[in-house]
């Protein structure tokens, strides 16, 4: 019971990190309509938005410590970062600590720009072309993007914690009566959690209860007329992909502190997110947000010994598996929309 | 529109024309093959125009080159619409400056129910006749405006797509082939809001393949053969011509 | 080219070595450390620079005349740590360059591959960092050598360790890369820890393709289990070790006992990407740049000086193969492999860094002296991860070559190719 | 007995009954033509037949073989061909190409793995298909591709291509909408012509009186779903209800 | 000739001339020169183009005919191989029944998967294909580590049964080499004028041989009656339907007739390398075929294996270049100068490989819309243009398929 009771909860915070990141390629790529391979890009992009804050944060003047040595016997060079200097010790470092939290207000300008830049300079000239040629460029473009990262972060994970007042864990089962320690689960994933609720709530809102949605749906469908109709669809399309990177950003920076960024890090999410958002049917918002949860608690559960005791390796290809299935019962998956990417 | 810099700036012809709309040495073309080969004509406010020709004589691109949806592609000429440079602007500002298109294949948006289909087109402004006074005039969309659009019979498409550029507020409508697939009554109820938007001010262009019907609605046609005018008079003057009724229109 | 009796055979005044590292994918950086070590032996090779460890070196063969009187050059390619791309950056410098040696390589299936491939193509293969014990375990290859340790070694070293630091009565719990190297390690570590009495409560596979590790980690508690063995390596740990400190495991009792957790095989770049989390956690190691003995000081010395950071042990790794592959080139007086294999097998040196080291001829191991690490709680700079807390003797290491955790195989003989 | 038989055939579209109780009986080698207001369930009807839709209730047999629960494809294969409302092609195969495929389909059957002859070296069904081409006036345009033709040339390729098939039972949405004056008076010859000269059974929706009434030996008028008369072209011209409902003042 | 129309004739001889010729085309600088790092004719990568060059025209058969988009094809790889090199431990060193099982099995499992997959079409296609492949992969790499070695891949042990090789096994501890009736695979025979070094390697030639066939066979379907009705299924299904064919054992015929050409290239590569790994069946390997088609055009015949050519090449010889090579190339420029130059060069190259394989993919899709096989003919035309050409020509274009 309890075992089941947390893999629920992890495949709730695993599904809230597959629902982000699907909510914004499904932006693109469900409404839209373009094959977005640079989608995990963008999700990359955001993490290190996360470090370059806390790079940021902390640039430092180096003073020489005569009292210790570095590996060649040197004496040691010390960073001391500004904001210690400028702020004092403490409130520096709490500064510091709270970079993750911080790089939000960082990420959403930044991640806006890129989306736009990307759309106005790249993808415009993509709307009506096959969607072979969309995969080649944006995939090309995810090429580049990563290794412009690499190039500057290099390829090891840099860590990136969250502020330490959410590192740690907390005892659910306590709460509610189970054996301490059986039901653990760490505040910053709470935090995650949380976050993507009200993330994936506001962008509902924002194409529910506007005509925007309505607008860049039919935009999709069919933008000449829609241009008969007065309605300058390419700004909204501008709008819409904006949006989509900075969802895609948002849920990039806050998972570092869950996992440590990586500059290939949305090649490894890349093609989980289109099996969730093709899983939860294209062009549909609240398919992919079912989709990101289902697929990420099945995972879950899949993992447990108990499970790959009686069947050798289905953690392995559970998503897979699911996604077949899903498939096969259900044509155009969980909730989609006839006639989107058909054929 | 690349080919913006090829219109000639000094003297033009259209500008000074006392035309509404005005259509002067246009060209067009579809990638590489040429299709509207250098057209002028006028239309005058508050006339009906018919604008005829046989399949394939270039009418639909002509309809499309003066929407500026960029394909065909218009590499030179000029398009004046109450004194407002068309050709300068992309689809969605033509629109905005007062230009209607029923297009041929009727352009009914999927995805989207007859009333989203409706609503769409009152986004922008300026906003024309409202969903009521829509639906009065077309019961049948009133009745099924939950229904997805692409789902109507096809002359209720026709309806719809006819009702979508009325709710507009337009200057000037362009209709491809309005009457197609439509039943004998429907034709001549819809022949008779044209009447009755004409007589409110409305200047129209009307291409149609019911040719007959067309010029007897018409104040004056233009007739096209392979991208190019062949007639551009009175509507009554080509009902009487028999040499150009069988030449051109096979009746 | 060209025909004198074996692959390759240096023509002109020149020899050609190829370098096989990971560029791309998440072993970029530590291929670029592995290219800084081979470029700084090629260098010292040939004369320039501060010699490094052929001060130190046992065998006074090298005179930084190049490899028998040959100028060194060398070749460099990405494996992209998959094995498919790695035998054909290897076959491009075997066909295309003319070299007579590969080294390289940061994971055991690429090492298994082109190992393979430079015993069918008639070359030496130096193995960089491989740990699996396939390696010279099952797949071992007569014209192959690894200098690097192995899980065996890890567990080997570990367990007394492990039993003065947290006694004879814990129930561990493994979490298992799903693939080779995760299967012998997870095998050493247990058999080693069980032969001391501890109990392992479970095991559990995990896809190499995990990212969040989160529900294999959360039911560690329930099942009683002590101890957390993360047999995990590159970004698999990272994670994982990120994640079991998330859920605060180290923070908690079980049984009485503070919760612990080990990483059989660290590495300072996985380390630097865990970041704070590696704190007080033991793992293995087969060399750090903190050793003292002379061979490693003189290493990092001229390798700091040259690059501005102190070597990892990948790139300690690949200095040695190089400079072991040079040595026994003029030992031999040929660089053909046979005579090659020759002088590598049952070679004993030392002034290498981990003291006295014994090449074995039954399945070109080599055994030396291995470092159990423990995650420092006090860095003083973002190098200083790790410190050294044991090292555990060569002896103690050593094992059988028939022992069941790593027979199979067959060496084959020396290939000279064409 | 009938070519075709249909009983009671029954289809809603959730709350819309789109058919109800549809009895049609078609005698064989006539031309049946099926006229009513837009949105009548017309093409639903002939949904029904080709198998893109499935009634809800009723039979629809072809020369005495139930049509229902067939695929497309073996209901094509049993002889019944359709045009459609918009113009079904192939858009990115040339139009001589567009022509072959159902002359393949007629020769080879549903499936017929021929991966190594070329498609030129098919003399046969070259021939067969150039030869449909000059039938349908379409020679000239057998090397463009099919998505660059007027929309007027679209649907004369697709009648085409459903009568390359030779089948016995052809059924035309609104085959001449959109078409001019002189390419449906040659359609209407074609249609008439082939089928004085093969035993072809003709269903045609028609919104084009003209048409209906050069062509049909009889007309069975579908209002809201449900058969409304059923007659010779002769009194259905005259009936009160048909006129008022349908035919309104034009005709 | 062969009985093809004289255009393709012409163009299968131009094929059939560059891979005979291909060791000296490779290979055109001399032998220690600076440029020598750009030859690319040693026996391996010439192998890698032809063979990647069969799997690209493969999949085009399905994607570029039919649109269907499988994001699986490496799985059907991945069998290939495996089956071939299990057929180099159990029964023979020859190639040709490690080939000819690899082909039959792939064609197997692509039938399964096919027959499962193509219940869908566009996206939802795509993704249970994809689907297929990653589990396979998966598995692969771990549970099924007894079939397929797992992460080290699955090799030749000296030990293995080979039962019909037995007497005349290569003795001495050494792995007897993939063969055709005794001609070995990698034995290659060189010839030097004056500085240059040609190797003309069996293997390579056995390998473009079957990519000869392999293209001539596509281009026979291209222009047959199947062909059309693929293209057709790609045009409009449901206009297919309703004229009476039946699209889905089409469709199948085309995803089985891809896979097998997969499993050719798996097993080509077997008998080329006999190691299996599992990574050929990863996602990243599915997306690389998709990527060599569409770079070299879609539904072009010859574009698929240019754009196979050109990745391989990027990735074979791009990357070994570092920076001591770049210094010897600009070595002639003054001191300052050439530092600048090559930090301003090397991070396209060597381990940043990936970044200009980056920039050519969205260079090619945005200037040549159609891949490189449109630049071809945008650079032919520029020479035709002065000859005048006739309108005949550009008719008899729009029946075939541009090449
Ligand atoms: N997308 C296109 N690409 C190339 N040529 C085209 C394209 N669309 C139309 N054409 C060609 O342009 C010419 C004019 O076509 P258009 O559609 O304007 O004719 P139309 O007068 O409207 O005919 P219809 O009465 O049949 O609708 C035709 O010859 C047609 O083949
Ligand atoms: N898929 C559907 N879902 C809901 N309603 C539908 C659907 N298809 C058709 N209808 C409705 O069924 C009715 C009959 O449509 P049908 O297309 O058969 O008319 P029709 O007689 O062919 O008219 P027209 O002459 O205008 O083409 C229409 O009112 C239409 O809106
Ligand atoms: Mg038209
Ligand atoms: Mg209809």
């Amino acid at each position: 019971m309890d075992a089941i009771l947390l893999q629920i909860l992890n495949g709730l915070d695993k599904g809230s990190a597959y629902a982000l990141i699907a909510l914004g390629l499904t932006l693109i790529f469900g409404t839209l309509g373009v094959v977005n391979f640079a989608h995990g890009a963008l999700f990359m992009i955001g993490a290190f938005c996360a470090v370059t804050v806390s790079r940021i944060l902390t640039v430092s003047r180096t003073i020489i410590d005569d009292t210790q040595k570095d590996f060649l016997g040197n004496p040691l060079k010390v960073e001391v970062p500004y904001v210690h200097d400028w702020f004092g010790q403490a409130t520096g470092d709490v500064i510091i600590d709270w970079a993750v939290p911080l790089s939000i207000f960082f990420a959403i300008p930044v991640m806006i720009c890129v989306g736009v830049i990307m759309e106005r300079g790249l993808i415009k000239h993509f709307y009506h072309r096959p969607h072979a040629d969309q995969i080649l460029v944006t995939f090309g473009l995810a090429i580049v993007l990563q290794e412009i990262i690499k190039f500057y972060y290099g390829a090891n994970p840099i860590p990136t914690p969250a502020p330490s007042a959410f590192t740690g864990s907390f005892d659910f089962g306590a709460m509610f009566g189970f054996e301490p320690n059986t039901i653990i689960y760490p505040y910053w994933r709470l935090v995650y959690f949380a976050f993507a609720a009200v993330i994936i709530g506001a962008v509902f809102a924002f194409l529910q209860f506007t005509t925007f949605g309505m607008v860049v749906r039919a935009g999709m469908a069919d933008r000449e007329t829609v241009g008969l109709l007065g309605i300058n669809i390419d700004k909204r399309f501008t709008i819409m992909f904006g949006l989509a990177a900075a969802v895609a950003g948002l849920a990039g920076v806050m998972y570092t502190p869950i996992n440590s960024p990586n500059y290939h890090m949305g090649m490894d999410f890349l093609v989980l997110s289109f099996v969730v958002v093709v899983v939860g049917g294209m062009g549909s918002l609240p398919g992919a947000v079912l989709a990101g949860f289902l697929l990420g608690i099945l995972e879950s559960f899949a993992s447990m010994r108990q499970v790959i005791e009686i069947i050798p390796g289905i953690n392995q290809v559970i998503i897979y598996l699911v996604a077949i299935i899903i498939l096969l019962t259900r044509p155009r998956g969980l909730m989609g929309r006839k006639g989107v990417m058909e054929e | 529109m690349n080919a913006k810099s090829e219109f000639s700036k000094g003297a033009n012809a259209a500008s000074t024309a006392p035309a509404f709309l005005s259509v002067w040495d246009m060209h067009s073309y579809y990638g590489e093959s040429y299709i509207v080969q250098g057209i002028s004509f006028n239309v005058h406010e508050g006339e009906i125009l018919a604008l005829l020709g046989r399949n394939g004589a270039g009418k639909t691109s002509t309809l499309r080159s003066i929407a500026r949806l960029g394909d065909p592609q218009v590499t030179h000429g000029e398009i004046w619409l109450d004194h407002q440079p068309l050709h300068n602007m992309k689809s969605y500002e033509a629109s905005i400056a007062g230009l209607g298109l029923v297009p041929e294949d009727r352009r009914i948006i999927p995805g989207l129910t007859v009333e989203e289909n409706l609503k769409l087109a009152q986004i922008a402004p300026p906003i024309g006749w409202s969903l009521e006074r829509l639906y009065d005039l077309f019961p049948r969309l009133g009745e099924r405006r939950t229904q997805e659009g692409i789902t109507l019979s096809g002359g209720e498409q026709q309806m719809l797509a006819i009702a979508r550029a009325l709710a507009r507020d337009i200057k000037v409508l362009l209709l491809d082939e309005p009457y197609e697939g439509l039943a004998p009554v429907i034709v001549d109820e819809i022949e008779k809001t044209l009447k009755i938007i004409k007589e409110q001010g409305m200047t129209t262009v009307i291409v149609e393949q019911n040719a007959v019907r067309a010029l007897e609605l018409a104040d004056r046609a233009v007739i096209l053969d392979t991208g190019g005018i062949v007639f551009d008079g009175l509507a009554s003057e080509v009902l009487e011509n028999e040499e150009l009724r069988a030449e051109y229109l096979a009746i | 080219a060209g025909h004198s009796g074996f692959t390759n055979a240096p023509e002109g005044d020149t020899v050609t070595l190829g370098f096989n590292v990971p560029q791309s994918g998440p072993y970029a950086d530590e291929g670029a450390d592995e290219l800084r070590a081979f470029e700084l032996a090629v260098e010292h090779l040939n004369g320039g620079g501060d010699g490094g460890m052929m001060n130190t070196f046992s065998s006074k063969a090298l005179k930084g005349t190049g490899i028998l009187g040959k100028k060194v050059e060398y070749v460099t390619g990405d494996t992209q740590t998959k094995s498919d791309a790695a035998r054909a950056s290897a076959k491009s410098m075997i066909e295309k360059d003319g070299a007579v040696m590969i080294s390289g390589g940061s994971s055991s299936g690429v090492a298994v591959a082109v190992q393979a491939l430079c015993q069918e193509a008639g070359v030496i293969f130096m193995a960089g960092l491989t740990h699996s014990n396939d390696t010279t375990g099952k797949d071992k290859k007569a014209n192959g050598f690894r200098h690097f340790f192995n899980s065996y070694m890890s567990g080997a070293a570990l367990a007394p360790v492990l039993k003065n630091a947290y006694g004879t009565d814990r129930k561990t719990y493994h979490l298992t890369a799903d693939y080779n190297w995760g299967y012998t390690t997870e095998e050493a570590v247990r058999s080693s820890t069980e032969a001391m009495g501890w109990e392992t409560v479970a095991a559990v596979k995990t896809p190499l393709t995990q990212t969040d590790f989160s529900s294999y980690i959360a039911p560690v508690l329930q099942s009683g289990a002590d101890t957390l063995v993360l047999n995990h390596y590159g970004g698999n740990m990272v994670n994982s070790l990120t994640n079991a400190v998330q859920f605060g495991l180290r923070d908690k009792q079980v049984n009485g006992k503070d919760f612990q957790i080990i990483v059989p095989l660290y590495s300072r770049l996985m380390a630097k990407g865990a970041g704070a989390n590696v704190k007080g956690i033991f793992g293995s190691a087969n060399w750090h740049w903190s050793l003292t003995d002379e061979g490693s000081k003189a290493f990092v010395k001229s390798f700091g000086t040259k690059y501005g950071f102190p070597p990892s042990q990948a790139a300690h790794t690949c200095y040695v193969q190089t400079m072991l592959y040079a040595d026994a080139v003029e030992r031999a007086g040929s660089f053909a492999p046979c005579a090659v294999v020759e002088a590598l097998e049952g070679f004993e040196f030392d002034g290498m860094g981990n003291g006295p080291t014994l090449y074995r001829a039954e399945d070109h191991q080599c055994f030396k002296d291995v470092l159990v690490m423990k995650g420092k709680e006090n860095p003083t700079s973002e190098f200083d991860l790790l410190e050294i807390v044991e090292v555990t003797p060569a002896a103690q290491v050593t094992y059988d070559p028939n022992h069941p955790q790593v027979a199979g195989g067959n060496l084959g003989t020396c290939n000279n190719g064409a | 007995m009938g070519i075709l038989d249909v009983k009671n055939v029954n289809k809603r579209f959730g709350g819309l009954q789109a058919l109800g109780d549809v009895n049609l009986n078609v005698a064989e080698n006539s031309v049946h033509a099926i006229i009513g207001p837009n949105g009548a369930g017309k093409s639903t009807l002939l949904n029904c037949l080709v198998g893109k839709l499935i009634p809800d209730t009723g039979s629809v047999m072809f020369d005495g073989q139930s049509v229902l629960g067939r695929k497309p494809f073996e209901i094509n294969q049993m002889g019944i061909s359709r045009v459609f409302q918009t113009p079904e092609i192939f858009g990115d195969l040339s139009v001589l190409e567009n022509m072959m495929i159902p002359c393949f389909a007629k020769r080879d059957g549903a499936f017929e793995l021929n991966a190594i002859s070329s498609v030129g070296s098919q003399t046969d069904i070259v021939e067969r298909a150039e030869q449909m081409l000059e039938e349908m006036n379409m020679a000239d345009k057998r090397h463009m591709h099919a998505a660059a033709l007027s929309r007027g040339d679209k649907r004369r390729l697709e009648i085409g291509m459903c009568l390359s098939q030779e089948p016995r039972l052809l059924l035309l949405d609104e085959p001449t909408a959109g078409m001019a004056r002189a390419d449906t008076n040659n359609t209407i010859d074609l249609l008439k012509q082939i089928k004085e000269e093969r035993d072809i059974t003709i269903a045609i929706i028609e919104h084009d009186m003209h048409v209906v009434f050069s062509l049909a030996e009889r007309i069975t008028v579908l209002a809201q779903g449900t058969p409304l008369v059923e007659d010779t072209p002769e009194n259905i011209k005259g009936h009160p209800k048909v006129r008022e409902a349908y035919l309104g003042e034009s005709a | 000739m062969l009985g093809l129309q004289k255009k393709d004739a012409s163009l299968l001889l131009l094929v059939f001339a560059l891979t005979m010729l291909a060791p000296f085309i490779l290979n055109p600088f001399p032998e220690g020169s600076g440029w020598a790092q750009f030859n690319a004719g040693y026996p391996d990568l010439m192998q890698r183009f032809v063979i990647f060059g069969i799997f690209a025209i493969g999949f085009n058969i399905l994607f570029g005919l039919t649109g269907y988009l499988s994001f699986g094809h490496a799985a059907f790889l991945g069998v290939g191989s495996y089956s071939a090199v299990w057929m180099f431990k159990l029964l023979s060193m020859n190639v040709i029944p490690a080939i000819a099982l690899a082909v039959i099995t792939s064609g197997l499992f692509a039938l399964l998967i096919g027959f499962i997959s193509l219940r869908r079409s566009g996206i939802y296609f795509s993704i249970l294909t994809l689907a297929f492949a990653q589990m396979s992969f998966a598995l692969a790499y771990s549970v099924l580590t007894p079939i397929t070695g797992g992460e080290t891949g699955l090799q030749l042990a000296l030990d293995d049964p080979r039962i019909l090789d037995s007497i005349s096994a290569a003795a001495g501890g050494n792995i007897p080499v993939p063969s055709l009736f005794g001609i070995e695979m990698r034995d290659s025979s060189e010839w030097s004028v004056g500085s240059w070094v040609f190797t003309f390697n069996n293997g390579y030639y056995f390998a473009a041989f079957i990519m000869l066939c392999s293209f001539y066979l596509s281009i026979r379907i291209f222009r047959s009656p199947f062909g059309l009705m693929l293209r057709a299924v790609k045009s409009n299904q449901q206009r297919l339907n309703y004229t009476g064919l039946n699209t889905r054992p089409y469709t199948l015929a085309a995803f089985v007739i891809s896979g097998m050409y997969a499993g050719l290239a798996g097993g080509l590569m077997a008998a080329m390398d006999p190691l299996a790994g599992a990574e050929r069946m990863f996602w990243t390997a599915s997306g690389e075929v998709v990527l060599m088609t569409i770079l070299g055009g879609v539904g072009t015949l010859i574009g698929p294996v240019l754009g196979a050519g050109m990745i391989k090449y990027m990735e074979n010889i791009l990357s070994k270049i570092n920076s001591d090579i770049l210094h010897t190339w600009f070595a002639f420029l003054p001191d300052g100068l050439e530092d600048f130059i090559v930090t301003i060069i090397y991070p396209f190259i060597g381990k940043g490989w990936h970044l200009t394989l980056g920039l050519l993919f969205m260079m090619v899709v945005i200037f040549l819309p159609g891949g490189l096989v449109e630049g071809g003919q945008k650079i032919a035309k520029l020479f035709k243009r002065g000859k005048k050409d006739d309108d005949g020509a550009k008719a008899a274009d729009a029946t075939t398929p541009a090449e």
